[in-house]
């Protein structure tokens, strides 16, 4: 498969969206102006852009509590977003849902879930759908190394073998859930491994790099299209922020060493050395490139902040298509 | 397919809307038209669950459907209640009408993440955009000696979870106006069907029909005592009506059908004529829907009340195995009588 | 390890039966005290979940644990709610007193079989040869952003199943007490932190005491309305109770600790005096523990009745995510004064 | 290691205890004269007896829906358990489980269970007792083909495996989960293939041999013992009767001629002629042991019909440890 240029701007692009949107939305959180919690996707960017990049637009996504790294590599709206973290009424969810439940039926993305590996179950269902009325898209399910450890992922991946689904199943290996490292809540190698006990394919894909990600999804979708079952990308990639929000915290779950050893690794680095190297970008067009999305990610602060607050009458409306109970 | 000779019973009760017709049909022959005749109308609908395809259901109110769909709409799944929930909340969002079963009530706990987290509140955390037409199938009740895991009646963990509706039909012209309804509706529903009621019969139309999720049904008018049962309980309230009868005790029996949307204002209006009630259910008493129930009313009709608001249910302990001991634990005609004759 | 310098904060109730001492104790803080004393003091202690030993537990009050008990009694475990509470029920039929956390109220639904279907009925279905003294640890409760998947009220679908005990403790001193009870009942509790009061301090003894589960407590004496209120409520009912004396409505606030058992004859003895009941909880409305006191009240406590008994709860939605939208959500104190000036 | 003589009867021993019963209980069903649900073991006896043979007595054990097959294996006691079957005062429960809930503590046999895989996470709770009070016990959960697809036996197997806890998982493949063959709710070959996604060891087994099964099960637990951590062992097996009681149903979801077949591998049969063929037992020997048993067995109906049931004041007793609540 050749990797055009416009994919690799494409790439970068989605990339970009995502780290320029969450490093903004962290400096709002730490200055409190973003309300709950807010999980950041910085650093796993090449995983969202490259497996996004592979898929129609109409494709099902779900997501996790890390989501906006997922809606925005998918297209997502910077105002909409950023309304919504802010709990506004123009914002996604009309405020209802925050970072945590971020969604955009539009783009087919089933929505962030709090709930670590519920999303999965909810992907085996549009795929199950898809194949149902044959449409020829494809669902996948991104989740966390942490989540494969619980019943629904166990569940949903099984289910989907077992009906020969079209899904992906996109695993991002940070090698953290929360506090605990991989090594104390699995005692296998990769996470890939996992894949053999449903029966089906897997592969282990640099999850720094854009365009091993890209490729790998590429190569899996084209199979599942073909009415192959599932398949599971094993994303190995960081975290560069905390768990929830951008400091660290009292607890010393892993060194400052290894997050700059991390660091080095940074996709957008990586990705940025490929487009210069290859002659697409030089870094004055990558600095242009970046400053009209941080002026994007500016815009979508202001509208943000100009948006009213949804109304508290507002509490009873969408508990029910077509009115309320009880 | 033929389902009317499966689940055939000589006993049943009748539908005070349903006696003019003569047709009659089974509880759980009910189940299997219905879906048929919606699955033929509706492409959209599909069905999922444990053993619901080759072999028609655990209980067999699924037999037929398979041959007459294909294995594709009416699929057999892997024993995953938590993915049998996803599996509809995903196709339901992609505008499919997906009907999953959890083969026992009892199992809802094992899928309740799905169910009270996800199905129930994605459209509001979602701001709205999304439909949710998921029918949850399950079959619920007491009285085949199948013990504390295989007997619950737990609609009021489902009640309690806005974005839910419980539909708990009490005869077969309820399962079919009932599941065509909560198949037709935009929202997560929940349709209880009670296990022992399986083979009993009564009128019901060829046709499809709704009746409205919310909308309770007066069985019986009455003007002493008014009686709300739930589900199968309709019939052993029957039943107590018929014994307070005989001892000059006239009684109204309401079936509100659904326990969520809950019909408050026809009890509401029946307990303003009457000045007492007393309600039953298969549940354990304490934070059953009874509960709610009397809550409501002694706050809506306080001035009507000539008597607290009486509750027959289950008592505090999980379901006991031995014949004997369900017999006592499930209320009966026998019990809500004296619970009627206790009013004071 | 000094737990004592954890969530520390100015603001914070006093318990009436603790206004004596002066040792002053954060909520947060008298969870990991509790542990600690009860741990020392009884080998077959020990604590199991999500990131409660290396990290001490999301919220902190695990923090110091495992440095002092080491990661077998304090273990970090997979994310698995599943298994953390079967972890608890084997060990716990084992002879030890296992705690084990589920980080969020919310997630009891990943775990709800493993509660509900095994711990709570476990003995009963053995015939009574099995002992279960195991703790749940949950963090329930709203105002924290957390929205619809992190903040809920879910003890009435607990109430509702028999086997379980559930405790609410409303600050500091409740924490420590109801912690040691639960601790050594030999049956399966759920114990209940409000995550907002994490902070909030008062008299905690230092030495380990026991309030017994079942117990309710009259935070305030009054005369002309009797407040029941759950957990976190206890402050803002107390902080209605203050606005209503102003205008001369003397309340009288009962603080049930426990929701199973539920101290139903402390509230009736309160209501045979003052004649009104408002209960508050931060659950939904439909369906929660107030409707069951509503309900048990009606009835043993008619007669004394001036007005039907009112609830002041969530509305009948999921919970917001905007702060403005959950401020409305969570009832609070002006809204339980609204409540107790509406009874009619 | 050798297989003694004496391990031969034992093994017999414990088959014949569990045949014999279950053929009993398996008539008084079909004559309704037993309530309920009646899940029965019977073919797969060689499981229950092959493991149990190589534990200790205060090793616990878990078990399933077809629970009865277990407890006797582990030396159950034929009147209570009978009793408990109709529903007796007298029962293993007091009447108050029946079949479904089957139990003894006093064997360290921790239930049947209803729901399919819930009894695995109390496997892991038993081990990690075992663990922390360092009581070299180990903990064995009994789970079948179809359980391994349920979230409960994922997040178990996985804990066990993170905790390296002392702890043996035994599934009994049936190759049926109630009226579903396997292949259609999984997409493997062996579900040992599971073994490998929690990173412990695991093993295919006749599960219709005894001393295979035997053997095979004393070297797990040898290594579980010495603190190796969870082991996986799969025993192929088949169940003579239906899902539930003992006449077919309606549906063909598995031939008569499939069910003769294996039939022709009865383990009861195949140790039978062992016992002969190595003279431990001849065939007169082998009909007096079986008749020994079978008036145990007949004793025992005799008991549990003597047997009261419950007094109705019984309900609310055992719902909580020291007296009731609400
Ligand atoms: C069922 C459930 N259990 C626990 C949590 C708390 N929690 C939120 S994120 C998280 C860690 C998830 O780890 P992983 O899946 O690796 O994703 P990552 O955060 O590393 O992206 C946990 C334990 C939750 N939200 N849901
Ligand atoms: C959670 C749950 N889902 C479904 C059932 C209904 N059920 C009882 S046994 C069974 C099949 C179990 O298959 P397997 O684990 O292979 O055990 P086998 O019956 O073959 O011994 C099912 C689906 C149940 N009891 N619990
Ligand atoms: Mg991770
Ligand atoms: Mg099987």
């Amino acid at each position: 498969m050749e990797v055009t240029d416009e994919i690799l701007i494409d790439l970068y692009k989605r990339m970009v969206r995502v780290r320029l949107f969450e490093e903004e939305a962290g400096r709002l959180a730490e200055s409190a102006r973003l309300p709950g919690f807010l999980h950041l996707y910085v650093g796993e960017e090449a995983v969202a852009a490259g497996v996004c990049a592979a898929l129609k637009n109409e494709d099902q996504i779900t997501s996790t509590h890390r989501g906006h790294g997922h809606l925005l590599a998918k297209g997502g709206d910077f105002n909409r977003m950023m309304a919504e973290l802010m709990g506004k009424a123009t914002g996604y969810c009309n405020g209802k849902g925050g970072s945590m439940h971020i969604c955009d039926l539009d783009l087919a993305m089933l929505g962030a879930n709090g709930i670590v590996g519920a999303g999965v179950p909810i992907s085996v269902g549009a795929a199950y759908a898809n194949k149902l009325t044959s449409n020829g898209l494809i669902s996948v399910s991104f989740f966390g190394d942490g989540a494969t450890n619980i019943g629904a992922f166990h569940e949903a991946a099984n289910m989907a073998a077992a009906l020969s689904l079209p899904m992906l199943f996109v695993c991002e290996n940070n090698e953290y859930a929360e506090y605990s490292p991989r090594h104390k809540t699995m005692a296998i190698a990769d996470v890939i491994e996992r894949a053999a006990a449903y029966g089906f394919p897997g592969a282990i894909v640099d999850g720094m790099d854009s365009v091993a990600v890209f490729e790998a999804a590429t190569l899996a979708i084209e199979k599942i299209r073909n009415g192959e079952g599932p398949m599971m990308l094993e994303c190995k990639t960081y975290r560069f922020y905390d768990h929830v929000g951008v400091k660290g915290t009292a607890s010393n779950y892993r060194t400052d060493e290894e997050v700059e050893e991390m660091r080095k690794r940074d996709p957008l680095v990586i990705h940025e050395a490929r487009l210069v190297e290859s002659g697409v970008m030089n870094d004055e067009e990558i600095q242009a490139f970046k400053d009209e999305i941080q002026k994007e990610v500016d815009a979508s602060v202001e509208f943000a902040e100009q948006s009213p607050f949804p109304e508290s009458d507002d509490i009873l409306v969408d508990v029910y298509t077509n009115g309320g109970v009880s | 397919m033929s389902p009317d000779n499966i689940f055939e019973g000589a006993s049943g009760s009748e539908n005070s809307e349903s006696n003019s017709g003569e047709r009659k049909l089974g509880y759980g022959a009910a189940v299997v038209e219905t879906m048929a005749q919606i699955m033929r109308e509706d492409e959209s609908v599909f069905l999922a669950g444990e053993d619901v395809g080759a072999h028609g259901g655990v209980f067999g109110y699924f037999r037929g459907l398979q041959p007459e769909f294909g294995d594709e709409r009416v699929v057999d799944t892997p024993i995953a209640e938590q993915a049998i929930i996803g599996l509809g909340i995903g196709a339901a969002v992609q505008g499919m009408r997906p009907v999953v079963d959890l083969m026992f009530m009892d199992f809802i706990c094992v899928a309740m993440d799905q169910i009270a987290n996800q199905a129930a509140k994605l459209k509001y955390m979602f701001g709205g955009g999304a439909k949710l037409p998921l029918t949850i199938t399950t079959a619920g009740g007491a009285g085949l000696s199948a013990a504390a895991q295989h007997s619950q009646s737990l609609e009021a963990m489902l009640c309690h979870i806005p974005g839910l509706k419980v539909a708990m039909p009490s005869d077969a012209y309820e399962v079919k106006g009932l599941l065509t309804s909560c198949i037709r509706e935009d929202n997560p529903t929940v349709f209880i069907i009670n296990k022992r009621k399986l083979a009993d019969a009564c009128h019901v139309p060829e046709e499809l029909f709704e009746i409205p999720l919310g909308k309770g049904h007066i069985f019986r008018e009455g003007s002493d005592v008014t009686l709300v049962a739930i589900g199968r309980m309709v019939d052993e309230a029957r039943g107590a009506a018929d014994i307070l009868s005989e001892e000059g005790i006239d009684c109204e029996l309401i079936n509100p059908r659904t326990v969520q949307p809950l019909d408050i204002d026809l009890i509401v209006e029946s307990v303003s004529k009457t000045g007492n009630l007393v309600i039953v259910h298969e549940a354990v008493r304490f934070g059953g829907i009874g509960a709610e129930i009397a809550a409501q009313i002694q706050e809506e009709a306080f001035d009507y009340l000539d008597a607290p608001i009486g509750r027959v249910a289950a008592p505090f302990s999980p379901i006991p195995f031995s014949p004997v001991l369900e017999k006592q634990y499930v209320p009966d005609a026998e019990r809500i009588a004296a619970g009627v004759r206790n009013l004071s």
